[in-house]
């Protein structure tokens, strides 16, 4: 469990060239459609909370790349990289988040609250620490029904001071439920260090209280966060084990669209946008030969046009229907 | 009596404690349906910590019989989690003064889940356990939470107050798609009453007449609804002849049997358990006010839990709590009597 | 026209937001009262979610304005547990929905301690926060929970609609030695209005005529009362004459200020921000069928939000809630207007 | 921090023989006043939830004589023995189990809710784990007034699985709040035995998930109880640092008054019956010649006389009257 070995390289994972080629799509897709979100956000075409990823994409496409298609994963607000990830389409991503019918939750749900029934991603939860109990409900089911499911449940470093986090990790452990655990410690929960709400902030340490396996992985290091969480699906498929992962990652812009983020210095965030887990990715398939700097571009630009398509298809998409409103209440 | 219930002339019935009627229906669900199972704290190796799930976990094995540690917030979250998974769960709450701890998995996510997924989700859970007062508990364990839970939209919620309710309503429970809060009684479970010998259920939303009169009607349900028939019979002494409504289920509210029965009577009480401020009695008189405005002689009237915690003594409990001599004074208040 | 704050007349007015009302509210209290300490998440470096508490943090120092990690269970109950200690804890909630997740330290704790124990503690406690709907937050961050709390004997609760009202009614809720529960608005912190220059309270239970009239009686609290106000000025556009009653306390709840006013109008419309389903609202409109009888002309009606979670969408929410064109249908309706 | 170390002894502390003989006196006090509620409670003088506190007597009286009389202490509902050795009449407190207006509580808050400000003895909680969340209030105002209090917060194994302990600890650690939280695990929730309730069951160990220290000791060896409550009371008053102690305890009777505790073998039980507390205290002082057998009988049949004359004193007493319902709602 020791936190620090040596760093975890592209050849230490046995993932074929194309689909490292994918993560790497898969994270600029990610990054590109958040940009586009702030500024159509900017813009007022999307309002309430808008929650980037950021800085942190390699977290989210590492671990799905590292589950199988049937494993569930879900998250907190935080949640279109995720959602990506996974493979919702970019159409009814953005068509979400302008609130539209053509929205992967018909409009109803927005930023916070994607769903991918489909591709396993099942949210989306605006409760800190509130889907922690979820996750070990889709793990008990699983152990139920013996189906060989995976869940991840994804949350940020503020969520482990929640009472939720505390009974739902011993229950998966007490009762060997199939759930990777995996906290994205980006330092922060809103304007609040980690270490300003931790007594003790080396987050995977709590897995000892549960007598659970825990990790601590270097987020913007995708081979990493890919090894670590095989490991930990994998497991957890075999024997039921649960397992803790803390993710230490760092969201390259405020908490939310309406934070400035004054509380850190310019310096920090520097440092950390010079560690962007695209670059490391990026540089790691260079390396290799995988992709060259030309196909980089080409991804870009084709990733810009699924972009700006989406937009165009939110744009374009009517509002839900009046009649929407009493639906979806009761089955 | 009861107008919707399973045709009684040609069942058999047969005598069973609350407790029972409500044992059987969860084994009975549970032998239909592989999907659904039962968790909470002394669920199974205790079979109850109100004998409620007696024998089951002997009958279903453990996995489907779960006991689990003292976490209200994470055991309910699970229910709701394994519901959208596809599960039936049935989770237990040892009482419902512990549900508070466990409203957030509740009211953030069973029932708007499905909603804010625009429908992608449904999430068939069912809430159980005692809820309000039983004898010298205190301020901490006699608490009713109907109207906490009634509040919300996306949640059903049934208070039943015979067995043969109790059974057929918690069968419905199980098989709505919905998430539905289902409150007993700790003072109920040792309650005797006939439930048919055969098969039945009883659907949410429709309500019951629990007793046919014509001088004022009496709306009441779970504990009160046997306490409101206690209070008839004294009136009746008076030659006073009330009609008992039991809704039965709080959401959906059969609100059509209540304005009919006060277009009869023209004077409505409205008793409940729980406290009055905000109260599901608050709900039934505001829409019985606004729905048969005309055919009132004289206000509704309610009759509550005292305005303050509950207190240990018997006597200042037995000052607080509702009584049949309480409803009998409402009603002749009502009828404008003395 | 308010009839219970300061006498307007002499005292010099300044314009503040909400915010700033607030904000001077717990700075002045604190000021007094080296008991009194804030405590939330991003309180103090962040200077409030919503800057209520811009610059206390620099005023008062980091003992007394704390920030903490997201556990609103314990870091209530904490003040709760001051508060018995003889501290006089201000706990903001960064939004009331998340105060589900403390509502057990609320209810069983802050308001049981002094009735269990047979008067041997207080509990001077404020929770306060923004309650019910902002813009576009969708269905777990747009929850009204009035009557959640209301229903509870042993607590206060405070829904102010005013700057001046809500710095007044702050500094008396800090100073009561009773559990007050404070509702602000994440809507009204922008809110600009006139206080007093010099200090003021304004007593907890004391409601307020915001606009005198003659045809109907709207009751509003929180947000609703400015809301009213825009519906009584369309209703005057159409010659009816709304009187707005304000009842800033929904616990103690000034309800004779409710009588008098429906004595006069003979008609009342509740404007209810949250759910209809045992609302405040419902509260109010039995507390008047009962009360005022024999004034009524018409069934008191409640406007409130639409029965179900908030949607995301603009449309859709705009549909969801309430809005001052549903006010006067209603008020039109009262009146049997068309 | 290791759970097994050297037997503590009668001379390992430095307790005066007075006060020996006190702590042994105040222990058979909570032994025969629970033995007399449990009778009265069969003859229908007590009702509602009664949990006694038999078997469990060293943990409350050794960890009170290390307190200060400043000091607050609170529990669950299982409080008579903590009110009782905190010094607590047992006058006022059968008064309150007969409900009656004489009582510590004038009959309003009963068994679960004991209380006695005068001495610090802060209650009496129902709801399991929802008075440690009130323990690090305390805690707080005591840090804010440097009133040099400490706060003992004592807690059933049961309660550790809830999420108000874990938010509890982490911000008591977080804020070095003084506090010494005593989980008295007696093995059993209701009728759950802690290894079916804790992922990890040695819980003294969860301290290390809050950089806290932690403590298992032997809570029949009275001794043992002492020092470390000692130890921990003194390093919260000095530093502010909390502890958290696990007192390993076993309760003789079932859970409450309505519980035959049929969870548990006969052998079991007169196992833990054989280590009574009573007994190891006894016979050191007997050892240590600080007392005689007669003077053992004296103080039983001294206490047997002073807990009769507290049911007399409880029947004798007047109900609460009528007009108390309204008040102490608000002040
Ligand atoms: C129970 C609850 N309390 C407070 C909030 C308000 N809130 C939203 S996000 C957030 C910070 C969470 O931080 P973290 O868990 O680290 O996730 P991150 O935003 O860094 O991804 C807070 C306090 C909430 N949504 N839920
Ligand atoms: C939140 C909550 N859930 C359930 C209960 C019911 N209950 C009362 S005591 C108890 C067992 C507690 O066991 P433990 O904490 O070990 O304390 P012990 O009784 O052994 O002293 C339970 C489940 C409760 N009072 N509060
Ligand atoms: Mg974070
Ligand atoms: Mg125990």
């Amino acid at each position: 469990m020791a936190a620090k070995e040596k760093i975890t390289g592209i050849n230490d994972v046995d993932i074929p060239a194309d689909k490292l080629r994918q993560m790497y799509y898969d994270m600029l897709m990610i990054r590109r459609l958040e940009e586009k979100s702030a500024q159509m956000y900017q813009q007022g075409k999307i309002s309430g909370f808008c929650h980037l990823y950021v800085g942190q994409e390699a977290v989210a496409v590492g671990a799905v790349a590292a589950l199988s298609d049937d494993d569930y994963v879900m998250t907190s607000y935080r949640d279109h990289g995720l959602a990506l990830a996974r493979g919702m389409t970019p159409n009814v991503l953005m068509a979400e988040l302008y609130g539209k019918a053509t929205g992967c939750s018909k409009g109803k749900g927005g930023s916070m609250h994607l769903f991918d029934v489909e591709k396993n991603f099942i949210g989306g939860y605006g409760i800190v620490g509130g889907h922690l109990p979820l996750a070990i409900g889709y793990g008990f089911a699983s152990k139920y029904r013996k189906d060989n499911r995976v869940t991840a449940c994804f949350f940020g470093d503020g969520s482990v001071a929640q009472g939720a986090f505390h009974e739902s990790l011993n229950m998966a452990a007490l009762w060997e439920l199939p759930v990777v655990f995996i906290c994205e410690n980006n330092m922060y929960g809103m304007g609040t260090h980690v270490k300003r709400a931790l007594a003790h902030d080396n987050i995977y340490d709590q897995a000892q209280a549960y007598d659970m396996p825990g990790y601590q992985l270097i987020g913007n290091n995708i081979f990493d966060v890919y090894l670590k969480v095989k490991q930990a699906g994998d497991l957890a498929r075999k024997t039921g084990t649960p397992t803790l992962i803390e993710a230490r990652t760092y969201r390259f812009r405020g908490h939310s669209m309406s934070d400035p983020a004054t509380y850190r210095t310019k310096e920090e965030v520097d440092e950390q946008k010079g560690k962007d887990c695209l670059t490391v990715l990026k540089d790691a398939l260079i390396k290799e030969k995988i992709c060259k700097e030309d196909e980089f571009k080409e991804m870009d630009s084709e990733i810009k046009k699924i972009v700006a398509d989406s937009v165009e298809f939110s744009e374009k998409s009517p509002e839900p229907p009046l009649d929407a409103l009493y639906e979806d209440v009761f089955v | 009596m009861s107008t919707q219930t399973v045709a009684e002339t040609n069942s058999k019935v047969k005598e069973v404690t609350f407790r029972e009627a409500l044992n059987e229906a969860m084994a009975e669900e549970m032998q239909r349906d592989p999907n659904v199972f039962l968790i909470g704290e002394e669920v199974a190796e205790y079979n109850g910590a109100y004998k409620v799930s007696q024998g089951l976990l002997e009958k279903f094995g453990p996995e489907r019989v779960k006991d689990t540690p003292i976490a209200e917030l994470a055991f309910c979250g699970l229910g709701v989690g394994a519901a959208m998974a596809g599960l039936r769960p049935i989770v237990e709450m040892m009482t419902f003064n512990f549900s508070i701890l466990a409203m957030d998995q509740i009211i953030n996510n069973a029932i708007k889940i499905r909603y804010m997924s625009g429908g992608a989700f449904k999430c068939p859970l069912v809430v159980r356990g005692p809820n309000g007062a039983a004898h010298s508990l205190g301020a901490q364990h006699s608490q009713s939470f109907e109207s906490l839970y009634a509040y919300w939209p996306g949640l059903k919620l049934v208070v039943p107050g015979t067995c043969k309710d109790a059974k057929g309503l918690l069968k419905s429970a199980i098989r709505d798609d919905n998430p539905v809060i289902f409150m007993e009684s700790e003072l109920m479970y040792g309650w005797k009453g006939d439930i048919p010998t055969e098969e039945y259920t009883i659907p949410l939303g429709v309500g019951d007449i629990k007793r046919a009169g014509k001088d004022v009607t009496l709306v009441a349900w779970g504990k009160m609804v046997d306490l409101s028939l206690k209070a008839a019979e004294l009136l009746e002494k008076d030659g006073i002849s009330a009609e008992i409504i039991d809704p039965r289920t709080i959401r959906p509210l059969d609100e059509t049997l209540i304005f009919n029965s006060v277009k009869k009577t023209n004077r409505c009480v409205v008793v409940e358990e729980g406290h009055r401020f905000s109260g599901v009695g608050a709900e039934i008189s505001d829409r019985i006010q606004q729905n048969s405005f005309d055919h009132l002689d004289a206000p509704v009237i309610r009759v509550t839990q005292e305005d303050v915690p509950m207190p240990y003594a018997k006597n200042l409990e037995y000052a607080s709590i509702v009584t049949p001599e309480k409803v009998v004074q409402a009603v002749k208040k009502v009828l404008y009597i003395k």
